[in-house]
């Protein structure tokens, strides 16, 4: 009888070890790993570059949720097929596995590549690995999210976006067309400008959502408008200059869903979409920028036309989001480069590698719309 | 005919659920007056569609004394692997639903070994499942999200079997009628045919029904069928009303479902439930995902109020047997 | 005597281990009812399990009407008109009555069940049978009665030809009994074949025509029984003679001292202002029929089910009982009628078992004393001769009897003086229950005071010293061994019905 | 095999345990020549450990509650909730460490009070009490820290001393804790009254009630103990990664609840083994950390996972059905 329980159980482990290699070959077709395949075949025509190439990376990113993440390994592949290098990337199943990053950084560590690459999920807890990774002499080189307190001689660059700046870019473009509005609104007819953000945990988002908020401020002041923020109490207490909602005649309304999940992030974009006063509403990543679109799907209000309707704009790319902006329910979105900061994060480690001096890569946001969709500077980093 | 039996004798259990959806509609709609607008019923009915599709076939192994955990990661690992069919295979959207709800019965029916064959308790043979599509839509599509096509796109028509918008603009959501038809179906089905019999009588006294002569390891394993048939077509509608989907996402949609049955009088010891009460327990949970946020609360509020709901739902029953 | 309809030649069957059946034969015969008897584990219920395709044979041979058969499963054997009528009552509690009754073979219209017409047919034979059920009533409201009767009723319905009737009467009560023959005489007549399994004696001799012994999973032998004396049964079921005489008059002196007195204890319909004494050193029986409120008297006092009212009095004093821990606090121990729920642990040992009534008896600190506990196991299992490898085997493993034995192991090792035996020896075979009847007599004459409960009139009649009666929740006498006979007993038990 | 299994050591030890050890070695040595011995070497182990620690205690915690027959879903979300509130109370309203670390346990305890006394006293069916309790777990995470993550001190910041649990110097002070916490459990679960109470009642409460045994408080006793391992778990995750998140932790609920099954506690309750649960807990942690060594991506581990702990069950209920 017992027998059977060791068989079965050693079955496990065979079914294990056969998953194992059969699944290496298995993935051999798709997006993470044929950057080490393609890059073997580019070592061996550049095989006489010794001194450029021959290098490997780990990359470990936030998730493969979102496709955005898809472009950013794109941009990897791209730079390790330039450069005759191999990458390796990796990343938890959720962008909120912070554990699981951590266990997948020290794992790499273990493989002494020639250096890794990193978008952190929390910016805290990865702080003992890269120590763990100084002390192992591997440079780490973090793109997308920087880490700001990392620990001396561990981060050798930064690509990342100036998320507040991308933030503030939002509300750059959103205000001309909302201006009249907020003109006309008084204390007794306020108007309300939405901002869903997918938590207030994340460093990016807070720093996009308080970014957003800080310039809209800035800008309504600049109208002689006064303005209170609403809603979620991390971001009503990080707002400078704002007073109380009943002197104001412009309110922030921010919400926060209670999970990352795309139906709560619509729910509370319905939430501020359907109040009558409403006349803007910002989603800050793609999740959220998804959850206005699905809100609008029952809701119908969003329009390119202020008197119409509620304007909206987005963050970042995805066939749902770029659809909005051509259909008119978006008036645009921000875009990251998460191409390009794969494709500079693998540039950069490779200089290191190299030993050539390397620098932070601050990356814009650019905003786009209709008109700018198809230049050659935006296209790219407009992903599916 | 039909229609009167499953509405014209509402047991208890029903109407008191009921009397809490009213209750909750008029308290929402006095303390908020965004609440009584016409887009949010439609957007409480959006929220809706996956769960009660997830209720309607996770009653079966409810009632049979068992859960069915792996609904939840499920029925987002369909949606991803239809959604990739579509996106990336360049499959026409009639292969990726069928291969969603393909899917489900493929799960729905490797439960059914795991339970009502191989003799697993269902809680854990459902657990491991629960693990193992949460791992397969992503190892399957290589891991990203997917974004089935859009309302407003040439294949999007799928859509609009939950939600039409009229030439005027108005949003008919022509999803609750197919929903209350199949509410109507599986309450016939559980009610009328020996399927839904024979799952009350397994529920009930497994023995003793094996006893009776029914083939009870095939309607035991029907029932985890029947439910991950209808995680499949709640992949459908969540994908039909979400943009995208992400992988990972789906862990703890079962909870819901579970929940909603578990309010509207399905017993988790098997045996008792209903249909029609699993339904409106969904709305009840529906209601309060969304109605909470708009009358002021932070979203989280949502979560302790679900857990204070399913507690009291149970005391009324544990209450009343002790009387 | 009809015509052989079935009969069963050279059964064999083996477990894992065990020789259940040891090439068995068994003849039924149209139109009679033969008992089948033997001694727990003499193969009785595996022999119809054999036949209605749950277990599959070794070796032997099935004929039934004239042609070898073998089932597959039971679904088989009904459809051939062999149907058992079980043990345990398989009833689904949450289907209405009618559903039960064709539950596996519902009537269709289409695809949907036709519920009318089952309602109706199941209406039909109800009247064929002469009992009053509602066929759209809950099967869980009904009394256990009423369960058996749709059990048979079902049975019937299957047009069968052999019914085997497996221990039917345990949960009966004396009336319900009595319907219940009256279906089987009118079965008979039908010219259905009946095997009736069951332990009292006096059924067999009023219901059957032939008994066919078993013994060790073997064949003993059929008498008529007509021609036999329960001593010729007996003795075949055990090869021995086994019985002790009944006592005569008590053994415990007047003067004996009151450890226990129950005054106007009122529990729900099923105890009644029941009011009782326990003197020290003695056996007080409780005699009724089945249902009439003896074991929830029991559980009542022992504050394992809430009471509503009544005083109790232990060694003179007034306490107050409300949960089992009190009761045992106060030295009650209680021996329940089944033994498996409300008894023992069985996937524990028998010194795990032994101990858990007093664990702060075998404690060293915090830590459980294991030598003691050992130590003490043993004590008890040489002193009641209890049968087991040793004291770490599972309870699970034991026979019936010597899980009894446990039970009051358990009991004593906390120095409870008052013991309350529910049933002691049901489900033990007779060999074993002379054993019990041992210890209890034992127990008393080292100073215990003990309250049985039985529904068997020999046993009241041997082991107790007085003799409480009650009847549909009352208590409706009190009599001492020596005015006590069966007749005066029965006279009590059934006043207020008759 | 009949030999073996009589031999006296075996025996002692218990069969199923030397399977799992075994099953635990075949394993390790195939991810180490699988990788090619990279993933060999004591510090490797070690320092995969310290990652690993707090799901062990998950474990241990959920083993008594499932020895009772019962189950507990919000051991996960519990977890969160009590670094979230004890860690905002530290970094927001200047609660000294050493309070913070007591109040993680507190609020463990109290959550499994709740639990246990819904599931004893009340009798709701443990599996709607824990997805009850899982939400509100989770509600009042994210209530009081308002929806942020709590980033709890580094190392070498003021308070930083907690990190030492884990890890003092090398030294693997939290492996040290988890055995004996784990000797702890195994004392307890069978040495002690508790432990006794909690087993017996798992495998039949009725016949332990009517023993004149107080069932209700060592049901919700287990309960209680499973909490107070749960907001240990706590600071064994805080220590590792610093942060956490409100929202989530229903992740470890599985991994959890499969290590303790795996080591042979088994799901109808009354049948629980700490040291299969450590072993379980090892082999998860192996998994986990095999799979991705071998740079397979999460998803792969969550699928291995399943079909193993789905093999280890049906082993475990086959044997079982063979013996009665």
């Amino acid at each position: 009888m017992k027998k059977k329980v060791l068989a079965i159980l050693l079955g496990a482990v065979m079914v294990l070890s056969l998953a194992a290699c059969g699944g290496g070959g298995d993935q051999g077709g798709d997006s993470k790993d044929n950057t080490k395949q393609e890059a073997e075949g580019g070592q061996d025509e550049g095989g006489s570059q010794s001194s450029d190439g021959g290098y490997h990376f780990e990359v470990i990113v936030k998730s493969f949720q979102s496709t955005y993440w898809q472009a950013a390994v794109q941009g990897i592949d791209q730079a390790c097929e330039e450069l005759g290098v191999t990458a390796n990337a990796n990343g938890p199943a959720n962008e909120s596995d912070i554990a699981d990053q951590v266990q997948m950084i020290n794992d790499v560590i273990e493989k002494k590549p020639d250096g890794i690459g990193l978008a952190a999920c929390d910016t805290n807890s990865v702080l003992d690995s890269l120590t763990k990774a100084a002390e192992a002499g591997i440079p780490v080189v973090c793109f997308d999210t920087g880490v700001d307190d990392a620990p001396e001689g561990s981060v050798y660059a930064t690509v990342a976006t100036d998320n507040e700046a991308a933030g503030a870019c939002a509300a750059e473009n959103m205000f001309p067309v909302i201006e009249d509005k907020v003109k006309a609104a008084t204390t007794d007819a306020k108007v309300r400008i939405g901002e869903v953000n997918q938590d207030a945990t994340a460093l990016n988002i807070q720093q996009r959502g308080n970014g957003f908020i800080a310039k809209m401020i800035e800008l309504c002041n600049g109208v002689d408008k006064k303005v209170a923020v609403v809603g979620n109490e991390f971001y009503v207490n990080a707002a400078e200059g704002t007073v109380s909602e009943a002197e104001a005649e412009v309110i922030i309304e921010v919400g926060v869903p209670a999970q990352t999940t795309v139906d709560l992030a619509s729910t509370e974009a319905q939430k501020i979409m359907a109040k009558e006063d409403t006349i803007a509403i910002f989603g800050s990543n793609q999740t959220t920028a998804e959850g206005v679109i699905t809100a609008n799907q029952t809701l119908n209000k969003l329009s390119t036309d202020p008197e119409k309707g509620i304007i909206g704009a987005g963050f970042d790319a995805g066939t749902p989001q770029k659809e909005a902006i051509m259909n008119g329910q978006f008036i645009g979105s921000v875009t990251q480069s998460p191409l390009m900061m794969g494709y500079e994060c693998i540039q950069t480690l490779n200089k290191i590698a190299k030993g050539e001096s390397v620098s932070d890569i601050p990356m814009d946001g650019y905003w786009y719309d209709t008109e700018n969709m198809e230049d050659d500077n935006i296209a790219p980093n407009l992903y599916d | 005919m039909v229609k009167k039996r499953a509405f014209g004798k509402l047991k208890g259990r029903e109407v008191m659920v009921l009397g809490i959806i009213v209750a909750m509609v008029i308290l929402f709609s006095f303390l908020s007056p965004t609440f009584r607008t016409y887009p949010t019923l439609v957007s409480v009915l959006d929220n809706s569609y996956y769960i009660t599709l997830m209720a309607l076939g996770v009653t079966f192994p409810l009632i049979t004394g068992g859960v069915d955990l792996s609904i939840g990661t499920g029925l987002v690992s369909y949606a991803l692997i239809g959604g990739y069919l579509i996106i990336h295979m360049d499959m026409p959207v009639g292969v990726g639903i069928l291969a969603c709800i393909g899917m489900g019965l493929l799960i729905g029916v490797f439960n059914g070994v795991l339970v009502a064959v191989m003799d697993l308790p269902p809680f854990l043979a459902t657990l491991c499942t629960c693990m193992i599509t949460r791992g397969l839509g992503p190892a399957l599509c290589g891991g990203f999200g997917v974004s089935w096509p859009s309302a407003l796109s040439e294949s999007g028509t799928f859509r609009k079997i939950f939600k039409f918008t009229t030439a005027g603009g108005t949003v008919v959501p022509i999803g609750i009628i197919f929903i209350v038809i199949l509410v109507l179906i599986m309450s016939y089905v559980l009610n009328h045919t020996r399927v839904g019999r024979y799952t009350i009588a397994i529920g009930s006294n497994k023995e003793a029904t094996r006893l009776a002569g029914v083939n009870v390891k095939f309607y035991h394993m029907l029932a985890y069928i029947i439910s991950g048939l209808f995680a499949g077509l709640a992949g459908v509608a969540y994908a039909a009303t979400y943009a995208t989907i992400y992988p990972g996402a789906g862990a703890g949609f079962e909870l819901d479902a579970i929940g909603g049955a578990i309010v509207g009088g399905v017993s988790a010891s098997g045996g008792v439930g209903s249909i029609v009460g699993a339904f409106l327990g969904v709305i009840v949970i529906c209601l309060m995902k969304v109605g909470l946020p708009f009358i002021g609360l932070q979203a989280n509020w949502q979560q302790i109020f679900t857990g204070i709901v399913l507690i009291a739902a149970v005391l009324v029953d544990v209450v009343k047997k002790k009387k | 005597m009809g015509e052989v309809i079935l009969t069963m030649k050279d059964i064999d069957k083996s477990f894992p281990g065990v020789h259940a059946l040891d090439h068995v034969d068994l003849e039924v015969r149209k139109g009679e009812v033969l008992a089948l008897m033997g001694e727990n584990g003499a193969g009785k219920s595996t022999l119809m399990k054999v036949l209605t395709g749950i277990y599959k044979k070794d070796s032997g041979t099935i004929t039934y009407e004239g042609k070898e058969v073998e089932f597959k499963n039971t679904r088989e054997a009904q459809d051939a008109g062999i149907v058992i009528v079980h043990q345990e009552l398989n009833m689904l509690g949450h289907l209405t009555v009618a559903q039960n009754l064709f539950i596996g073979r519902e009537f269709k219209k289409g695809i949907q069940i036709d519920d009318k017409r089952m309602n109706e047919e199941a209406k039909k034979l109800f009247d064929r049978l002469n009992v009053s059920i509602d066929p759209k009533e809950t099967m869980s409201n009904l009394t256990v009665g009423k369960q058996q009767m749709c059990e048979i009723a079902k049975a019937v319905s299957f047009d069968a030809k052999v019914i085997i009737f497996d221990e039917p009467s345990a949960a009966l009560t004396e009336s319900e009994i009595e319907e219940m023959f009256k279906i089987i005489r009118d079965l008979k007549k039908k010219d259905i074949a009946m095997v009736y399994i069951s332990h009292r004696m006096d059924e067999i001799k009023v219901i059957t025509d032939r008994v066919t012994v078993m013994r060790d999973g073997t064949y003993v032998g059929t008498l008529i029984t007509e021609e036999c004396t329960k001593e010729d049964i007996i003795n075949m079921m055990v090869g021995r003679v086994i019985y002790e005489d009944p006592k005569t008059e008590s053994a415990v002196p007047k003067d004996a001292p009151v450890v226990l007195k129950v005054e106007h204890l009122n529990a729900g319909k099923m105890v009644q202002d029941v009011s009782f004494e326990l003197h020290k050193g003695e056996i007080l029986g409780f005699s009724g029929l089945m249902g009439a409120g003896r074991t929830e008297t029991a559980r009542a006092l022992f504050g394992a089910d809430p009471k509503e009212s009544g005083d109790i009095y232990i060694n003179g004093q007034k306490v107050t009982i409300n949960t089992p821990q009190d009761a045992v606090d106060y030295g009650l121990g209680y021996l329940s009628e089944d033994r498996k729920r409300y008894g023992i642990v069985v996937q524990k040992t028998v010194a795990q078992n032994t101990t858990m009534a007093f664990m702060k008896n075998f404690m060293k600190g915090i830590f459980i004393d294991k030598k003691k506990e050992t130590d003490v196991a043993k004590e008890y299992v040489d002193a009641l001769a209890t049968k087991t490898p040793s004291v770490e085997q599972l309870v699970v493993n034991l026979s019936g009897g010597n899980q009894q034995k446990v039970v009051v192991a358990k009991w004593l090792a906390r120095n409870s003086d008052i013991l309350i035996f529910d049933e002691p020896t049901r489900g033990i075979d007779v060999g074993a229950k002379n054993e019990i009847y041992k210890l209890m007599n034992k127990l008393v004459a080292e100073g215990k005071s003990i309250i049985m409960i039985s529904s068997e009139m020999t046993e009241i009649l041997r082991m107790s010293d007085r003799i409480v009666v009650m009847c549909e929740g009352k208590k409706t006498g009190e009599l001492d061994i020596a005015e006590a006979t069966q007749e005066n007993i029965m006279n009590l038990a059934t006043r207020e019905i008759a | 095999m009949e030999k073996i299994k009589q031999n006296a050591l075996v025996k002692k030890v218990g069969f199923n345990r030397i399977v799992l050890i075994c099953v635990l070695l075949l394993m390790y040595l195939a991810f180490c020549i699988l990788t090619g011995g990279a993933f060999f070497g004591i510090s490797r182990i070690t320092n995969a450990l310290n990652y690993a620690y707090f799901l062990g205690f998950l474990s241990l915690g959920v083993t008594f509650v499932i020895a009772t027959g019962g189950i507990d879903f919000s051991i996960g979300p519990v977890m969160f909730c009590c670094a979230l509130v004890s860690g905002y109370s530290l970094t927001t309203y200047g609660v000294p460490m050493a309070l913070s670390l007591i109040m993680s346990v507190l609020i463990g305890v109290l959550f499994g009070t709740f639990n246990g006394y819904l599931v004893a006293y009340w009798k709701v069916p443990p599996f709607i009490v824990s997805m009850a309790s899982m939400n509100i777990a989770k509600g009042i995470a994210a209530v009081f820290t308002k929806t942020q993550s709590v980033s709890w001190p580094q190392a070498s910041a003021e308070g930083g001393w907690y990190r030492n649990f884990v890890n003092m110097n090398g030294f693997p002070v939290g492996l040290v804790v988890f055995l004996v916490v784990a000797v702890i459990c195994a004392i307890v679960l069978n040495q002690t009254k508790w432990g006794r109470y909690i087993l017996c009642l798992g495998s039949n409460e009725e016949a332990v009630r009517l023993s004149g045994v107080n069932v209700k408080r060592w049901k919700m006793l287990a309960y209680i103990i499973c909490g107070t391992l749960v907001g240990i778990a706590s600071i064994y995750f805080v220590a590792a990664y610093t942060t956490v998140q409100p929202g989530y932790g229903d992740q470890y609920n599985n991994e959890a609840i499969a290590g303790c099954v795996m080591g042979g506690t088994s799901m109808v309750g009354g049948l629980a083994s700490i040291s299969g649960t450590v072993i379980g807990v090892f082999i998860i942690s192996l998994l986990q950390q095999g799979i991705l060594a071998l740079g397979f991506t999460k998803e792969y581990q969550y699928i291995i996972t399943g079909l193993i702990v789905i093999a280890a069950v049906y082993a475990d209920v086959s044997a079982r059905r063979r013996k009665n």
